[in-house]
């Protein structure tokens, strides 16, 4: 039998299906996620199974009801509040750092937050610089907080599943540009562990440490090089936090090459904690010094032509690595 | 002394008022048939990205600003082209925005949803609901504080009621009289929510609340949106404090362009019902015709003349050169 | 038929009467001297940091906490020690929690602002002014969900009044009718400016703007705080929804410990005329006195036991050991 | 004449009243500014000479007064707000994130920002995790924004005044435990350009590249270095962002070892950008991994030694710098 195959988002929807239905708690709140399903559509169906009490249309009170889940997690729902674009998460910084994060080290260990935030990262939309974001950092720095970024339909409803049984506020980053990626995803049930990185792909020459789309970017710029005769190993972390430092800093021992990738900005960004991660780890096995790619330093700007400049390109990457292996 | 009104006064006082709604009418069309345009370009795939149209809630953005000088603030939101046309832009420059081209308002940078214009007041575009409160109410801050006498107007779709922060900012304005109207243009949704499932209470309580003066009009009769506006600006112009504005309205198309399916969540039926029941436009019209300020022939004049220069701007902008990819790195620090 | 109660019923709702309101007069005398001792600890340089004393405010945590259930739930500010001893918490591990130490309901890692305690429902205190509200609409949330027929309160300062939030979560518990109270503590000041120039319009209005019902007490009669808190509470364990609750009232000390020259903002006449007229210790005390339920040495008979009972708590907590450093590491994640 | 001297409050004050004069556009906006002169007491002074005009308490807003802020500094003012504690600053950053840093970008160069935010950070003072963070890499991450970190009297008064004048959004942190620090501070109009690190202290074997709070640290354990014959360099970037990434690398590169110091978390927080920098820019010249230091990956406990744990000390710094010079 071939493998199945679905997309992110259903790979996405099917996680969120079959723990609500193991798990009569969990619910998920948000704007338009009932009927509508989101404008992605990452959540069709869900309100015709689970019923309105279980996936609940919200005002567009992403403070409120970010708060309203923190409250409704420590007293026995385990809510999922869907965020649309992750460039919102700005208006609930209090709720998840201030009090998601911090309730169950500031109440001794008494209380518990296992909640979940899905949210979404990602430009090249042409949505111009409030709906473009890719702010995953800001959570990274967090203690108290896990973050997952997940790369393919496998990890997504993996890491999801593992996120939802998680007792910890969760946030999930999901890239708007990756929702109609295809890839194998089982029927079957089953969890990826937070805090354990992947290898994507094996190589000797240079290490791609990328996360969430920067994957399948880092993976394009592989197939590139090794037509070159340059064998690039692709690392995907899948959780900022917990991190695997381990993995990413054997591969970069073994291949002596680290490029760091990421969506969002460099400037005080996951990229700078990786190559900090690694260039402290490899120190004395890299032949270079470990190079970042991220989101060029600007609000993504709307017009087409600048705003693909702001990315990292299978492209640009290929040309990166080659230098870098010269 | 009221009734002793001379034949000329009088008719100097029609001739104006004629003028006047005309103007009106016209930029009512021009927003109607620039929202044509826009869903034309996304049709043809000319259009990066999407759009919200604003068609059938032309009488509050155009009620409004005609209330306003050209130098009165306005900030705007998601849903805007309405209101920046309505405040004087040019569809030449808003049409090159939306194309992200060079010529446009924000040189290409902004987009749809970010369009700002220091011409005509205009503080810009906002895609974060309820994002631009607080920038309305510290315009209207910095026009007391600098005593220019200028009025801010705060444009935001009923969804924003969500946002605490229209709270927060509210609260201030009528701590510190500030000369804001706040104009809800209650469109009935919430993208694809009904306003009446996140909306507890009533709309207007959210501003009385504050001890804000607050008044619910009829969004498609753009005199009596204007009226009241008119009286609420003046006010705050001479420093009563800022004024809340219930606009009932009704947007034509989709939440945005690509919105096409919407039986889900409202009827063709109730959508059909507005436009031929409750037409800004149409309302407008027959009231001039009532008049004898216009007659059906005139107005359809209006709209050619309209359309062609629509067609114009859309020509402009389909032919203007993208930025150069240098411009990527300008402007993120003044 | 209401006329016809047997003497013996009468006496029956007599004793449990007088026990109830003897036990509401112990609970506040509690606070009071909790109070005392900590700001004899701060003034003893024995506490870490600052604390926000409740001295003056004790009716309105007594009077709503004992319209609760045991597994009802509380949130409580940074002025949080009345609600936490109103709703049950021990002030041994309470003075614990100040001092730091190991016995404390949080271990030590928490402090006077963020005291919690699952055996008594308290979902914790909150050093973020309106962080909790959130909070307490999710547990009234789960109340419903779960079906537990529990009730959620949320003690938030007048001050919380300007936080957005606020208004976001009222409009979430109305329109899915949580069992939540909002308890706004009017004690007239935020910090060091007075309420009234921070605050537009009206409290209540704040609430009933979002169809909320709301009622206005006087905060320092804990009789009429307990009787619309009861009233409250049972129509959202009904299912009736959310209410909201403005108890007017005072604080005694500074907005915190060091908080001691006030002139510039308040004077000390009207500190002394809260105190000497207004007192909620007092006002139950004579009225205990009138209904013949004590007398002043009965009353006083009180005060010394619960003083004697303080001593003890302040010292265990004081004798108590700090946790040990590597606990700094423990308790991150769950 | 011997030199005057302020302490760290009073030198901000002093800048706010100096610019204040010369400019009557400046506001003040915060919780209890005016009499009360903040709970820090910084303003003190600044409602009786400015007025309640000019130096306004706000309610318990803070999404509010800095979203009227960032309307007021598009329009003519140029605006200061306080918020009193860093922790805080989570209620403001769809404010300070979506629309300040993106305004002037957004609208092609059209609309300025001229707004100050002043705010804390830093722990030990017994106050829990909700008021001790250091949450400067969130701001540092966005494009659009300056982030300034003032370590002594002297660069308080002129980078104050540098931002005030700045015509964008800045954002300036004043470490809480220093406000009564003592150094001189000239009585004239200086300012100090945002972007240039300043060397605090020279040396030869090792350098600390430190902020804020983290510089008196550093000059701390420089001493007791020096009683074992080990000299260190304290470089201070004085703003995260400008970054002025020459003074760092030149550093490093002289000395081969380099300790970076931040109170804020280490994970995707300041020391990870720093190191990066260095660990890229240097990387021919170290002797051994940059090591960086900040707060313990924990909520900041109020019980006093566990707090005095979660941050580096100068004794910490000294045996770190010991064991790495070996
Ligand atoms: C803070 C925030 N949350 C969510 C969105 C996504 N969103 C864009 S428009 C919209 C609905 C807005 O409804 P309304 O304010 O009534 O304006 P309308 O579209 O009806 O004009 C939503 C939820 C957003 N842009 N910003
Ligand atoms: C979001 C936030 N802003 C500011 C503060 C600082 N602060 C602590 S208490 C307080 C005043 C609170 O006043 P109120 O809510 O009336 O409570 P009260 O102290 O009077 O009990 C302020 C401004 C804070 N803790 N949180
Ligand atoms: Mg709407
Ligand atoms: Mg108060």
């Amino acid at each position: 039998m071939p493998e199945r195959e679905l997309t992110f988002a259903q790979a996405v929807r099917e996680a969120l299906a079959e723990e609500m239905r193991r798990d009569s708690r969990i619910c998920i709140l948000g704007e338009d996620v009932a009927e509508a399903g989101t404008p992605f559509k990452v959540l069709s169906g869900l309100v015709e199974e689970f019923g309105p009490q279980r996936v609940l249309d919200t005002p567009i009170s992403e403070a409120g009801f970010t708060g309203l889940a923190v409250g409704a997690a420590m007293t026995g729902m385990r809510p999922i509040v869907d965020i649309m674009f992750g460039d919102f998460i700005t208006l609930t910084m209090d709720q998840m750092v201030n009090q998601a994060a911090k309730v169950h080290y500031m109440s001794g260990g008494h209380w518990k937050v296992p909640m979940v935030m899905r949210t979404t990262l990602g430009a090249t939309r042409r949505s111009a610089a409030q709906h473009s974001q890719s702010l995953q950092a800001w959570f990274s720095h967090v203690p108290g907080l896990k973050v997952v970024l997940p790369s393919t339909p496998y990890d997504a409803k993996g890491l999801l599943k593992a996120a939802i049984r998680d007792e910890n506020p969760v946030v999930f980053f999901e890239d708007k540009m990756m929702y109609k990626l295809k890839g194998p995803v089982p029927d079957e049930d089953y969890t990826i562990p937070l805090g354990v990185a992947d290898v994507k792909r094996e190589g000797d020459d240079i290490t791609f440490i990328a996360t969430s789309s920067m994957v399948q970017v880092a993976l394009g710029a592989a197939s590139l090089l090794e037509k070159e005769g340059i064998s690039a190993e692709v690392v995907d972390p899948r959780t900022t936090w917990p991190l695997d430092e381990k993995t990413l800093i054997d591969s970069a021992k073994k291949t002596s090459r680290v490029i760091v990738l990421d969506e969002g900005y460099g400037r005080y960004g996951v990229t700078a904690e990786l190559a900090s991660v690694v260039a402290e780890g490899a120190f004395y096995d890299l032949d270079s010094p470990v190079k970042r790619m991220g989101a060029m330093h600007v609000p993504i700007p709307f017009s087409p032509p600048l705003e693909d400049a702001t990315v990292p390109t299978e492209q640009s990457v290929f040309e990166a690595a080659r230098k870098m292996c010269k | 002394m009221t009734t002793l009104i001379t034949n000329h006064e009088a008719g100097r006082d029609t001739a104006a008022e004629k003028e006047k709604w005309l103007r009106v009418y016209r930029k009512m069309v021009s927003i109607r048939l620039f929202e044509e345009n826009v869903n034309e370009l996304y049709t043809r795939a000319l259009m990066p990205g999407l759009a919200h149209l604003y068609s059938g809630e032309e009488a509050v953005a155009v009620g409004i600003c005609e209330a306003l000088r050209i130098d009165d603030y306005i900030t705007s939101t998601h849903r805007g082209h309405g209101h920046c046309l309505a405040k004087g832009a040019s569809p030449h420059r808003m049409f090159a925005e939306l194309l992200g081209k060079e010529a446009g308002y924000c040189r290409g940078k902004g987009g749809s949803m970010h369009i700002a214009d220091p011409a005509t007041g205009n503080l810009g575009a906002n895609a974060i609901v309820g994002g631009s409160v607080g920038i309305a109410t510290g315009a209207g801050f910095s026009a007391k504080h600098l005593d220019t006498d200028r009025v801010a107007v705060c444009f935001f779709g009923e969804g924003a009621l969500g946002q605490g922060s229209l709270y927060e900012v509210m609260n201030l304005a009528q701590l510190w009289k500030l000369p804001v109207i706040y104009v809800c243009e209650n469109n009935q949704y919430n993208e694809y929510t009904h306003y009446q499932e996140t909306t507890a209470g009533t709309i207007l309580a959210r501003a009385t609340a504050f001890g804000i003066e607050a008044a619910r009009v009829d969004g498609q009769d753009v005199r009596e949106v204007h009226e009241v506006a008119t009286r609420f600006v003046k006010r705050a112009r001479l420093g009563g404090g800022p004024a809340f504005l219930q606009c009932d309205t009704y947007r034509y198309s989709g939440h945005h362009v690509g919105d096409i399916n919407r039986e889900y969540y409202r009827s063709k039926q109730e959508e059909q019902l507005w436009k031929t029941e409750r037409d800004p436009i149409k309302m407008l019209g027959n009231w001039l015709i009532d008049q004898g300020y216009a007659d059906a022939r005139s107005l359809e004049g209006i709209s050619e003349e309209v359309r062609k220069a629509m067609e114009a701007a859309v020509k402009f902008a389909v032919e203007a050169p993208y930025p150069p990819v240098e411009e990527v790195e300008k402007h993120v620090y003044a």
